[in-house]
């Protein structure tokens, strides 16, 4: 990946919530950039900021300090370019899986035929197109999940930002997820930015993960898994089975461990 | 194999092979009972309430002129129908208490809605509403009449005033809790705020407003009585006055018993209305 | 002593009943007094037997003798003297201007026979106009909001309309010696039949209290006028604009009868009530009442006049030589 | 290592280290505003009204008697409560809404503890008490002076059921709401139904049964001057009546006016005590 | 572990929920047993009715056919002897730490004062002595969850069941509390029955994994952990070290695969 072909970047980025005497310093002055078609994670403990930081590339959150900037462009407010998945289920109850789709180019003015292409190609994309017609209410909360990743990708963002997508889901889901997941950034190469903190999580579907410590939250480093580099990974039981798998989860989990070690009583 | 298959470890401790007993407890905490024993006890209530006074009133124990006893009720409530065209004052207060409800939410969902979407408009109005909450109906009576004259549209603006103050409390309030996560998802989809109003404040919290609807109408039927005593020619609350005026209290019961069904009818209209038109929420009532 | 409940609502003309139980014109007689503000609320209580006296309107016997209530009407009280009048919107000239338009009475009270009355006496059919049901405490917003045409009021209402509504004006009003000698607007002592029959000396006693404090009135008007404000919890003032200054009963908007014209009325002392009234009149009036009840259909029939008037507690305290 | 630490990873379009702009936007949604920004706009709302009224007054648009300036509804006020003894009044009523609407509580709280934990019971009340919810109280003035008599009681009473029916079908909601999993807990720590009872039911639905009374005790407000309309010799709704009856409509008003203070008044007291009732909770309202 | 020291026995279970027409069958007939000291693991597909199992375990729900015996007695109902930490949060959030821990003795007439010293011994051992007298409220979800767990060891029931326990806890949490969770076995040699569909905490945790299949719940297999045999796990870092451990959750994960695997779609 060559580095000129940065899409995202974030410099200084610093958050402190709250007013005068109660303020709580979330980020300090954290700086990474996403490349194109790149898999981003964001890792870290327990809140150490990773969802501010997601928020604040999303637009939602203004920094404190420094900022964020997409293909070169200042970023303010949220905007279509950055299409956001949250841990909780947000497919619109009231539109069925066709219509919770199609919801995102409806706002932007997408017309109708082109509409309908898209949403079902993304529906197809998530394997969903059995249940076209149906509201989420019966739904699985995987399935739930999908929709809204479905829905932000029919909408075209120049980066996918995901909050601890599978975090609600059950192991075994989480797992087809993941492995969905992977598949859909080999059709379609988005650039992907993901929060997460389970380890493996991290390691299977990486191209990078920046990780954050704790208290308040700064960069402390950013990992590449040249491991998995050139390997094609299709299910967790390829990436169990590749060599330097056990290595790269024994460092991160070390990691994490130092980091949570601080406050240790608070888990 | 790291593990041993194992398939039959039955042993020692082996139940007996009876059949299960089956508790039914009559008081068991949250477990539905059958279809059935609701139905029975849900009639039951009534007998026993009936019962009771009717034979209250056969032992002679409460004065008869004020407490007729139901027989004497129903047959005064089919006189009522049969003879004296009070099938005309029912669709008249209908009409009433449906009219100033509709007035009333189409007020109070507007500004409910952006009472709960906006805190400036929030703070704006939430001292005056919830002051207002306390307002006794009854009161503004003069001033309707001057206002409004002594026609429909009084007694019209009784009934919402009586209810429009906790209806935009209520209505705000669900709105409040329409997740926020649903507002980003629209909002990072490139959704303005006027889109994120039209398509998903307002249809995540319909539901809940229905609701608040449901239990608003049932007050409004309360006020009814109140705005009808007043310059009114016709309504149930009309023929009660006029009931009260020549000590006819039988036929004040058949107009509360009527209030009642009526309530509990379109109670039940406004729960189907809610089934229908949510038919994607969860199985809740 | 002896416990006699006594009920009516806020309106000086009850407010005898005060000064007897401020002055203990009744000292063998504990009476209480309660203000209930709808006299059918009253006369519910009476049904309940919780209540032995009311004062009200003088209308309601023929109805609570058809409905079974066992009441009997022992007095009447007193004859409206210009506190009630009819008084029209802009616009309205006579009662020809009212055909087909709409009148605030208080139906099956007094005012709706008083306006029925004066229609008739116009020359036109008692229902051509229509009634509506507003007591004279909303008439007044009514008529200012438009709507009703005309009203029946007592004071302050009418008063007030007059001058808060311009081009207002009085179409009848009960001072006219036509109304006076007819009687219709009055009000009435009414008395449960246990009470009358089971504690028949008490209800004397009662009766006579009153009258006592009638007379103490006219020879104290000014500190009877205060017992009564107090007692009623109003001003001074309201209670002069009905009652009058002096204990003339001439100078304010109700004329209270003392025993001997109340007897008179009543039939049970010889000569005749003033303003042209005969002897006995009190049957009359009950007849003339049930006749406009029948008319709005509000009663099936007139009955005997003896069914709702008990005269006989005025003849035997005359009889004892009680004069007032 | 398996992953290579690079630091600085700044490069190409790199944003310019201008300031952050804060968009401080009017309407924003779900925003919390600045405690400032509520208190001004919570001022205005009132200013524009009684400004409005005034002017509406100052302007003659309306007759004057029965719609008095604010100014003149404050001097009466102050006069009742300076002259007329109107604080032994305000004494009155509130001993009467208080008296009545903890009688109504308790009957209400067990009963809707035991409706919304035992099915079997709430079959047999829920149909009874929801017809009842549309009782008109005032249709009932003439029975509750029958059987009470003229005095407090018969005020208490009608203030009693004008707020238990909705009492009790919120308070059987929240029950009814109680997580299963606290219940389950409890029964597999060994604990009977009473305990059950006891110790998880109310205690878990109590903050909640506290809201339900808040709701409604503002109701039992509006029922004051009904209440006292009936042979009341003293309260607020008693003074009311009196002012009607010779048309000082201020007085009226500022019956009106104490009623809605007293009713904030004892919300704000309601919301203390839940505070400090339930310091447990997580920081709700 | 002797066979005759089973302490508990589940013969035949099968239960069929719902009447008549709309009927779901969600066990048939599973047989197991669970062993003095012995942490037996739960673990199957989602929806293979392994909470129903437990539910009937615990006497909150009665099965349709067959029966569960403790210590040889056939079981009627809820009881102390069988105490349940469920997945949602039960700490009672109006009372704090220390009464939480003491509820359940409470209930069951224990004297004060034996009652205080368990209390302290069970918050001592779940690491919150020094939230003692907090409110749950300000408890992070672990910190709950070890509130529940001490509760019912209090409580001194013969066998503990526990529906994934740590199901809602994020990823790193979840470490904390297994890691407690042996620690606890290795203190009080108390006898376990866990639920999950972590097969990573499966292996971690379990003396023994009952596995069950799906659609209806039918006992597929029993495993016993025999590399784990011996050896001391006190850490997660200790057990991917550990030989034979990637072929476990090899196998583990095939199991499960093949399972799921029946109903694709519905993840
Ligand atoms: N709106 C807010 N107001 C005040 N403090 C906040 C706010 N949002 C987050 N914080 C604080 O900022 C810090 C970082 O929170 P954040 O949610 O970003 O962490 P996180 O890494 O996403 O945690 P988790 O892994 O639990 O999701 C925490 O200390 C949190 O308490
Ligand atoms: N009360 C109930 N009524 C009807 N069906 C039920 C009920 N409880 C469970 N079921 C059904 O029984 C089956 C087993 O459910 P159960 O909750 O025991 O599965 P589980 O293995 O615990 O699933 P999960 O891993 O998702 O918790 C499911 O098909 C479920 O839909
Ligand atoms: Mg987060
Ligand atoms: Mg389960």
């Amino acid at each position: 990946m060559p580095l000129d072909d940065v899409i995202l970047t974030a410099t200084n980025v610093s958050k402190t919530f709250g007013k005068k005497t109660n303020t709580v310093e979330a980020l300090r002055e954290v700086s990474f950039s996403v490349a194109r078609n790149e898999l981003c994670i964001l890792l870290g403990p327990s809140g150490c900021g990773k969802s501010t930081l997601l928020n604040i590339v999303a637009g939602l959150e203004d920094p404190s300090g420094g900022g964020v900037s997409l293909e070169g462009k200042r970023i303010h407010g949220p905007a279509r370019e950055r299409g956001m998945v949250f841990q909780s289920y947000t497919s619109f109850p009231w539109l069925t899986v066709f219509e919770n789709v199609e919801y995102g180019m409806k706002l932007n003015g997408v017309p109708k035929a082109e509409r309908r292409e898209r949403a079902e190609k993304f529906i197809d994309l998530v394997h969903l197109t059995r249940f076209r017609d149906a509201y989420p209410k019966t739904l699985s909360g995987g399935m739930k999940q999908r929709v809204a990743i479905a829905r932000t990708l029919a909408n075209e963002p120049d980066i996918l930002l995901m909050d601890e997508p599978f975090g609600a889901l059950d192991a075994e889901t989480r797992w087809h997820m993941q492995e969905m997941l992977l598949e859909i950034v080999e059709t379609t190469h988005t650039t992907i930015l993901l929060v997460t903190h389970d380890i493996q999580e991290a390691i299977f579907l990486a191209d990078k993960i920046v990780f954050l410590s704790a208290n308040p939250g700064r960069l402390k480093t950013i990992l590449e898994l040249d491991f998995k580099k050139g390997k094609e990974l299709k299910s967790k039981e390829d990436l169990i089975a590749l060599p330097g798998y056990l290595e790269c989860e024994r460092e991160i989990t070390a990691l994490m461990r130092a980091e949570a070690g601080k406050s240790k009583d608070d888990y | 194999m790291t593990g041993t298959v194992s398939n039959s470890t039955s042993s020692a401790g082996m139940p007996k092979p009876n059949t299960p007993v089956p508790r039914q407890r009559f008081f068991e905490f949250k477990k539905d009972i059958p279809a059935s024993w609701s139905v029975i006890l849900g009639i039951a209530v009534w007998i026993c309430f009936f019962g009771f006074w009717e034979y209250a009133v056969w032992q002679q124990w409460t004065n008869e002129i004020l407490l007729p006893g139901p027989v004497k009720v129903l047959d005064a409530l089919y006189t009522m129908f049969a003879e004296n065209g009070f099938f005309n004052d029912v669709l008249i207060s209908v009409w009433r208490v449906m009219f100033s409800f509709g007035l009333a939410c189409a007020v109070a969902i507007p500004l409910g809605i952006l009472m709960g979407t906006f805190r400036t408009v929030e703070a704006f109005f939430s001292p005056f509403v919830s002051a207002w909450r306390y307002l006794p109906a009854p009161s503004f009576i003069p001033l309707l009449l001057m206002w409004f004259g002594a026609g429909d549209t009084q007694k019209l603006a009784l009934l919402f005033i009586g209810v429009i103050w906790f209806l935009i409390t209520l209505i705000s309030d669900h709105v409040k809790a329409v997740p926020a996560d649903l507002i980003r998802t629209s909002v990072t989809l490139g959704g303005s705020r006027w889109q994120v109003l039209r398509t998903v404040v307002v249809p995540a919290s319909l539901p809940n407003i229905t609701i608040a609807m449901r239990q608003m109408l049932a007050v409004s039927w309360t006020y009814l009585v109140i705005a009808e005593i007043t310059a009114a020619d016709a309504g149930i609350g009309a023929v009660m006055m006029r009931a009260k005026r020549f000590l006819h209290v039988d036929e004040i019961m058949a107009g509360i018993l009527v209030i009642g069904v009526l309530g509990l009818f379109f109670d039940f209209l406004l729960r189907q209305v809610y089934r229908f038109a949510f038919p994607y929420l969860e199985g809740r009532s | 002593a002896e416990k006699v409940k006594i009920s009516g609502f806020t309106w000086p003309g009850y407010g005898f009943w005060h000064i007897a139980i401020e002055k203990g014109l009744a000292p063998d007689l504990d009476l209480q007094y309660q203000t209930i503000e709808d006299p059918y609320e009253s006369f519910n209580l009476v049904a309940a037997g919780q209540m032995d006296v009311v004062s009200s309107t003088a209308e309601f016997t023929p109805v609570g003798v058809e409905s079974g209530l066992p009441i009997k009407l022992v007095a009447f009280g007193n004859l409206s003297y210009g506190t009630d009048k009819i008084v029209a919107g802009p616009g309205i000239n006579s009662a020809q201007d009212l055909v087909g338009k709409e009148v605030a009475v208080l139906e099956g009270g007094l005012s709706q026979i008083f306006v029925a009355m004066w229609l008739e006496q116009n020359g036109l059919a008692y229902d051509s106009v229509t009634y509506r049901n507003i007591i004279a405490d909303d008439a007044f917003a009514a008529m200012i909001g438009g709507g009703v045409a005309a009203s029946e009021f007592w004071e302050p209402y009418g008063a007030n309309t007059l001058k808060a509504l311009d081009g207002s004006s009085v179409l009848a009003q009960s001072k006219e010696p036509y109304w006076l000698q007819q009687g219709v607007v009055a009000d009435g002592h009414y008395m449960t039949e246990t009470f009358v029959t089971e504690r028949r000396d008490t209800a004397r006693k009662t009766l006579k209290a009153m009258y006592d404090a009638i007379s103490w009135w006219q020879d104290n008007p000014t500190e009877g006028n205060q017992i009564i404000a107090d007692g009623m919890k109003m001003s001074v003032a309201d209670v002069e604009l009905v009652l009058g200054k002096d204990g003339s009963r001439t100078d304010g908007g109700l004329y209270v009868y003392d025993f001997v014209e109340a007897a008179q009325f009543c039939g049970s002392a010889p000569g005749n009530p003033p303003f042209e009234q005969t002897n006995g009149q009190i049957n009359d009036h009950w007849n003339l009442v049930s006749e406009w009840w029948v008319k709005f259909k509000l009663i099936k029939s007139v009955q005997a006049p003896d069914k709702g008037i008990e005269c006989d507690l005025h003849r035997e305290l005359y009889d004892a030589g009680y004069r007032g």
